[in-house]
């Protein structure tokens, strides 16, 4: 479609097969502006007829300056853009760097609000797959389903609505806690939520799992083993769908993970269909997180009372001096974490999401760096496409669940 | 462009010719495909059973930008990307339209740096902003009927 | 009403005019298309004859005819794209050493 | 901190003169820049960490000796354990060897970390720019690199402001 | 010269296009609504009562935008593409008897524009030409993409053609003509549906293939080549394919009305009652307009529901499945003609179909498993 | 003159010029999509001739099939500029006996057939297709089999030939690829 940056072919010839010199096969640019790149990916194909030779991935489109500009403001005003990162997964984002954060600092974070960070982590996971679904069908041109998870989606944004004000940028969650209690339709919204989707999720593979033509597009398509998947570095449902059960919610459980009862699917073909399987029944498992975090929701306080590094709540204010003292340094100067590096990671909806960061004593951050899941993910694209056709690279790039925003930053 | 440049001043005719065209032309606006980052998604939503784009006759999405009226600037658009937006917005058959969605396609947002162009109204024109971050799908439904409004205001001699 | 001899000749001319083309273009799909207007020409020829005779013998004749041509073009077309893998050009005049 | 992992730190420290220190529970290896390759290796084959998690730089501009830090995540999914390498660059003609041939997604995390900091990876088999456009100067994360930051024109400010912008807009 | 006869045809054709034009217009608001309503939407509903208005909308926009050439297309082919598009398609209609012959005028009417002998084979001839536009477009745009698309559109058009003219064999076996009207008229007693349903299937889905239709919407589809064969193509060029695709719906949705829905016959169980086209001719176009729509929400049902098949396996479906299956159907309906025993037909086929259904069962489940 | 003879030499001069536009048209789509006309206005002459099965089966087969083909190979292996290959010099002889061949067939139509015999579109017995199909299955019935069984050939021929190479197949083809 659009070629602004024409490459020479000088400048890739290391990239691609020496029949491309000859032109016997074709070069075909894929996007950036593409139905199906989910965003703004640019591939440069080299097809031979229909066939995939190469596919060399060009990101960068999306590229933000996230990191960059993150080390320009303190570390509390710094979480606002965490969200804008991987937008499927905001709430993630911030819980990545709120973990990173206490453990720079120290932190204890209540009971409560780690109750209600895995809720809202999960509903989030549930919120991404759903979307991931609906385009990913999509991509094969089953577009009824698109329509009908997003109608689902719109249930947990209104949740996440209530709790913080925003359907998709909440901020949410704060170092040592979060922002506030959730209100009292909080549980009945959730309890609703969780009565409705688990029949949803049956009727989407009502549609799909048995389907011919979705077998047919998807079985034995951009397959990957377990070993390979792992030395590139391969995450989340992606790598699961290939037998590795690594899954940060239980391998390193932070938050309170490790008291739910939950299984991590994995599927050892390592192909789109199992990667499909792998994702659908990580909703349930969600759903399973959900109820079990609902039901043992503990009451008490959602934030720490450090008040050195966390503001103290808006009440206080008025009564206490202390507070009002902690409230105006913490905005306006913002608090000094010790020296040191750190690096925090969680399970997003796509792998491992990380958060490396690094203080120089400062108000602010010396160094962010988010270790972002889908950057290595896509990083296998070229290895998943070779030999595949145009329409199956669609696929697999539906398959391994790309959000440009989470890749670019 | 075609059959107005010949009309001439007819008066009435003209007049309800204007109308019948605008009328059309709101009821008919077919956006491009043009999702950039976190406002795709919540396009993606208006477009979806609970917003519904389509009441207005838009979800036919074109992938292709010649046969497009709108484009809806949906996220940050970055310095490797201005070209492309540009290219695409020069590939669009006129008349067309751009609705800026979003702080970051409006003004940058909160990413005031290097990699982010302040405003995509530095690359193309922009009819109508919508706010918000990202905002929300009635949002941008509002910032849809805002310019039908704009464009059942157009005349004859406006139109280049 | 319009004189079979006019058919006939116009067949003539449409033969002469596709073994022409069989003679000066070099372009081994030309040919083959030449050959295909030939076949028509042929064609042509026996319809305008079965007017004559008033049987059914030509218009058969034209039935085989297409039969065969299609034959010709499924295997000539597969041997065209065959030598063009594996010498990249189809000018007949490159194809005259039966090394493949 | 795991004995295991300490019994794998004590190695590092003997194999390749490397410095340890340890911060909120995590432990950091310093290990010279020249022997990174080999720290992988040994990381890799030996110790069982199978996982590269990330690679990522940190600059300490205008500190010059040395000006950069290129950090290392490594990760054992068998052992459950986390390893972070440190190697650091002087600040001129910053280049590294590329653990591209031990961990295959060190491709574009290196290429990442060359964009944005302009580290030179030796041995890597595509060190293009990544994020960036490929005509773009400088390298953005280096901390002598300007954010680039842009101020809000107000009302009553707005001529001050344009008569200061580098450019003038179309 | 018989000038009454140039009138009448005249009339017909006139009418016809007209019929088709407006089939058209609002076939698009129908695909849209029970698209809409397939996926838990609304639909157009803005421009005019219940969206009504929606395809003047949209047409009158189309009219009133900037024609955009590409300066890279080849001319004049680029211009002439959408034509050589439209033509077959508004042309193949011709043939389709929308009622008995009526007296009117102190003469006979037909109701069909073409009343020619070789019903079946004109609309091979016409159907195989079809193609030409979408490729040519697909060619001129001098676009990668849009080249693709229009490889793929005449790969797949040759392969499913032969199922579909096996298709028009059987029923001419059936009906021992190749008359469009004599085929209605053989199908009074039953359906060609009943004596051959899968051949009907079979029809359908090659038709849905040749008119390109999702899940074999393969020279657009969207997702790989973001617009196919019309990606460079703006304005009332771009509206001109997107009619071709419509008017090629209707055509396609009448002509199977016609082949194995017995036309504008009523149902069999209501000959020589009230509703007996042979009572009352003019319930004659409302039934085939019936059929065509019923026939059109399936194909708008089949969009809705179905993932887009990958080339490569909807070219062998055409070769390895389709074409077998047809000419098995055609020996089995030869024989049953032959030994004048219908009812063996629809028995034998159904067997012979579900085979196949199990054959390509099988082949998915062994594939499942070896992966 | 009547409108049947105008129609014929319309026809006629389309056909001619298709068929000089094949020769000398340099990009083989042009060539290809000049014969496409020249066999419809073909078919056309059939029609008139009351052949009207052959007439139809001349488009479906020739036109709807054959250049399809045609235009698939070309667009396929990317030939639609073969350009400078005419060279003018050289056709000379080809023309001269192209010339002859023209020559001497117009001289032995005059000679062999009576100007009287005049063809029309009649409607007579010679357009019903079910009584040449009469005449297909029982006089010609042998060699009907025998273009069935080249048919069969051509096809498995086409298939073997268009196979790709061992060698030239996709050499990148990972474990997951599966055949066509």
């Amino acid at each position: 479609m659009t070629q602004i940056q024409e490459v020479s072919l000088d400048e890739i010839r290391h990239l691609v097969s020496e029949r491309a010199m000859t032109g016997e096969t074709m070069l075909l640019n894929m996007g950036p502006q593409h139905p199906s790149t989910h965003g703004v990916l640019r591939l440069l194909l080299e097809l031979d007829g229909e066939t995939v030779v190469n596919c060399i991935p060009d990101i960068g489109f999306l590229h933000t300056g996230i990191e960059k500009n993150m080390e320009s403001k303190t570390y509390q005003k710094a979480e606002v853009m965490t969200d804008r990162m991987d937008y499927m997964n905001t709430v993630g984002n911030n819980f990545t760097y709120c973990l990173a954060v206490e453990k720079l600092v120290g932190l204890d974070v209540p009971p409560r609000a780690q109750a209600i960070r895995v809720i809202l982590a999960e509903l989030t996971r549930i919120q991404s797959h759903l979307v991931w679904l609906g385009t990913a069908a999509l991509d094969v041109a089953a577009m009824s389903v698109f329509l009908y998870c997003f109608r689902e989606r719109e249930q947990i944004l209104d949740i996440m609505e209530l709790v913080s004000g925003q359907r998709m940028m909440t901020t949410y969650i704060r170092p040592g806690g979060v922002w506030r209690d959730v209100p009292v339709e909080f549980e009945a919204a959730v309890r609703d939520f969780l009565k409705i989707i688990p029949k949803r999720i049956d009727e989407y593979e009502a549609l799909l799992s048995k389907n011919p033509l979705f077998l047919d597009r998807c079985l034995g398509i951009g397959v990957i083993s377990g070993e390979e998947a792992i030395n590139r570095g391969l995450t989340g449902a992606t790598l699961r769908a290939s037998g590795p059960d690594y899954d940060l919610r239980k391998f390193a459980p932070y938050s309170g993970y490790e008291q739910y009862d939950f299984d991590v699917p994995t599927r050892t073909e390592g192909d789109v269909y199992a990667r499909y399987l792998v994702r659908m029944e990580e909703m349930r498992q969600s759903i399973r997180i959900i109820e079990q975090a609902m039901a043992k929701l503990p009451l008490g306080p959602v934030r720490s009372n450090n008040y050195k590094f966390v503001p103290p709540p808006r009440s206080e204010i008025g009564t206490s001096m202390e507070a009002l003292i902690h409230h105006f340094k913490l905005w306006t100067e913002g608090f000094n974490p010790p020296k040191g590096a750190v690096y925090a990671a969680t399970e997003s909806p796509r792998g491992e999401l990380g958060c490396f960061l690094e203080s120089d004593g400062g108000p602010k951050p010396y160094r962010v760096h988010f270790r972002t899941p889908s950057f290595d993910n896509l990083q296998v694209l070229p290895r998943l496409s070779q030999g595949h056709f145009v329409a199956d690279l669609v696929a697999i790039i539906g398959s391994i669940d790309i959000v440009l925003g989470d890749i670019d930053r | 462009m075609g059959v107005e440049q010949k009309l001439g001043n007819m008066g009435v005719v003209t007049v309800k010719l204007e109308e019948l065209v605008n009328w059309s032309r709101t009821n008919a606006m077919w956006p491009m495909l043009f999702g950039l980052a976190c406002c795709a998604i919540e396009m993606m939503s208006a477009q979806s059973a609970n917003h519904d784009m389509s009441r207005f006759g838009m979800e036919l999405m074109r992938a292709s930008p010649r046969q497009s009226d709108l484009m809806i600037v949906a996220g940050r658009v970055t310095r490797k990307m201005a070209p492309v937006l540009r290219r695409l917005y020069d590939q669009m058959p006129d008349p067309k339209w751009v609705i800026a969605m979003g702080d970051c396609a409006s003004c940058g947002g909160v990413f005031n740096n290097y990699a982010v162009v302040q405003g995509v109204d530095e690359v193309v024109p922009v009819d109508v902003y919508v706010a918000g971050c990202p905002p929300r799908p009635e949002a941008l439904i509002h910032g849809i009927v805002t310019l039908h409004e704009k464009v059942r205001g157009e005349k004859f001699k406006d139109w280049a | 009403m319009v004189p079979v001899s006019y058919y006939i000749i116009l067949s003539a001319i449409l033969f002469s005019l596709g073994a022409l083309g069989v003679l000066i273009r070099r372009n081994a799909l030309v040919v083959f298309m030449s050959i295909e207007l030939m076949l028509n020409a042929a064609n042509l020829a026996f319809v305008a004859f079965t007017r004559i005779h008033e049987t059914f013998s030509g218009q058969i004749f034209v039935f085989f005819v297409m039969a065969v041509a299609a034959a010709e073009v499924a295997v000539g077309l597969a041997l065209v794209v065959a030598i063009y893998r594996s010498r990249q050009s189809i000018d007949i005049d490159s194809m005259n050493s039966l090394k493949g | 901190m795991s004995e295991v992992l300490q019994g794998y730190q004590q190695k590092l420290v003997k194999a390749f003169k490397a410095e340890t220190s340890e911060f909120a529970g995590e432990v950091t290896v310093l290990v010279p820049a020249e022997k990174i390759i080999e720290a992988a290796r040994m990381i890799r084959d030996e110790f069982g960490f199978d996982f590269l998690v990330c690679i990522t730089a940190v600059d300490y501009w205008p500190e010059e000796k040395p000006r950069f830090h290129v950090a290392y995540v490594f990760r054992s999914l068998s052992q459950g354990l986390t390893l972070q390498v440190r190697a650091p660059i002087p600040g001129i003609n910053p280049s590294l060897a590329s653990i591209e041939s031990v961990y295959q997604n060190a491709n574009w995390q290196e290429r990442e970390v060359y964009d944005m900091f302009g580290i030179q990876f030796e041995g890597h088999s595509d060190l293009r720019r990544i994020l960036m456009p490929a005509d773009w100067q400088g390298h953005p994360q280096r901390k002598d690199y300007p954010l680039g930051y842009e101020e809000p024109q107000y009302t009553f400010n707005f001529d001050d402001i344009a008569a200061r912008k580098p450019a003038p807009k179309e | 010269m018989d000038w009454w006869l140039v009138l009448e045809w005249l009339i017909k054709s006139v009418v016809l296009v007209l019929i088709l034009l407006t089939g058209f217009a609002y076939l698009t608001l129908f695909e849209r609504r029970v698209l809409a309503f397939m996926q838990v939407r609304i639909g157009p509903n803005r421009a005019g009562w219940q969206g009504l208005l929606q395809p003047i909308a949209d047409a009158v926009k189309l009219i009133f935008k900037e024609e955009l050439t590409p300066g890279s297309v080849i001319q004049p082919i680029f211009a002439l593409a959408p034509i050589i598009t439209v033509v077959p398609a508004v042309v193949i209609a011709a043939i389709v008897p929308w009622g008995p012959d009526v007296e009117m005028f102190g003469r006979t009417i037909k109701l069909s524009v073409a009343d020619i002998n070789l019903g079946t084979l004109y609309i091979a001839a016409v159907a195989s030409i079809a193609v030409y536009g979408i490729v040519l477009a697909g060619w001129s745009s001098n676009n990668k993409y849009a080249m693709m698309g229009g490889m793929r559109s005449s790969a797949q058009v040759i392969s499913y053609e032969l199922s579909l003219a096996l298709c028009f064999v059987l029923v001419t076996v059936l009906a021992g003509s190749m008359h469009a009207a004599e085929i209605v008229e053989a199908q009074r007693d039953v359906w060609f549906i009943f004596i051959q349903p899968v051949g009907g299937i079979i029809f359908l889905v090659a038709t849905l293939a040749e008119v390109n239709r999702a899940p074999f919407d393969m020279p657009e589809a969207e997702q790989e080549l973001t617009a196919g064969y019309h990606s460079e193509y703006a304005g009332m060029k771009f509206a001109l394919f997107f009619m071709a695709e419509y008017i090629k719906m209707i055509a396609i949705s009448a002509i199977a009305a016609m082949l194995f829905f017995g036309g504008y016959r009523e149902f069999p169980l209501l000959a020589n009652t009230w509703f007996s086209v042979d009572v009352n001719w003019w319930l004659g176009p409302i039934y085939m307009f019936a059929k065509v729509l019923v026939l059109l929400f399936f194909m708008v049902w089949i969009r809705a529901t179905l993932p887009r098949m990958r080339y490569d396996r909807l070219m062998s479906f055409g070769w390895k499945v389709m074409l077998p299956l047809a000419l098995a159907l055609v020996f089995v309906t030869a024989v049953g003609i032959l030994a004048d025993l219908l009812w063996i037909i629809p028995v034998l086929s159904l067997a012979i179909g579900f085979v196949f259904v199990m054959l390509i069962n099988r082949s998915l489940t062994m594939k499942a498993k070896r992966r | 003159m009547s409108l049947e003879l105008v129609l014929f030499f319309v026809l006629a001069a389309i056909a001619i010029a298709t068929a000089v536009g094949m020769l000398i048209s340099r990009s083989t789509v042009y060539a290809a999509l000049h014969l496409v006309v020249n066999f419809v206005s073909v078919a056309i002459f059939y029609l008139l001739l009351d052949a009207p099965f052959i007439a139809l089966s001349q488009v479906a087969v020739y036109a709807g099939a054959i250049m399809v083909l045609f235009l698939f190979v070309i667009m396929l292996l990317g030939l639609e500029n073969i350009a400078g290959e005419l060279e003018w010099k050289k056709l000379l002889w080809p023309l001269v006996m192209a010339g002859i061949l023209l020559v001497e067939g117009v001289f032995l139509v005059l000679q062999r057939i009576g100007q009287n015999v005049y063809v029309g579109t009649t409607g007579t017995a010679l357009s019903d297709p079910s009584l040449m199909a009469r005449v297909l299955f029982t006089d010609y019935m042998l060699p009907f089999q025998v273009t069935a069984v080249l048919l069969l050939v051509a096809m498995i021929g086409a298939i073997v030939l268009s196979k790709p190479e061992k060698k030239s197949a996709t050499p990148l083809k990972p474990d997951g690829a599966k055949e066509a």
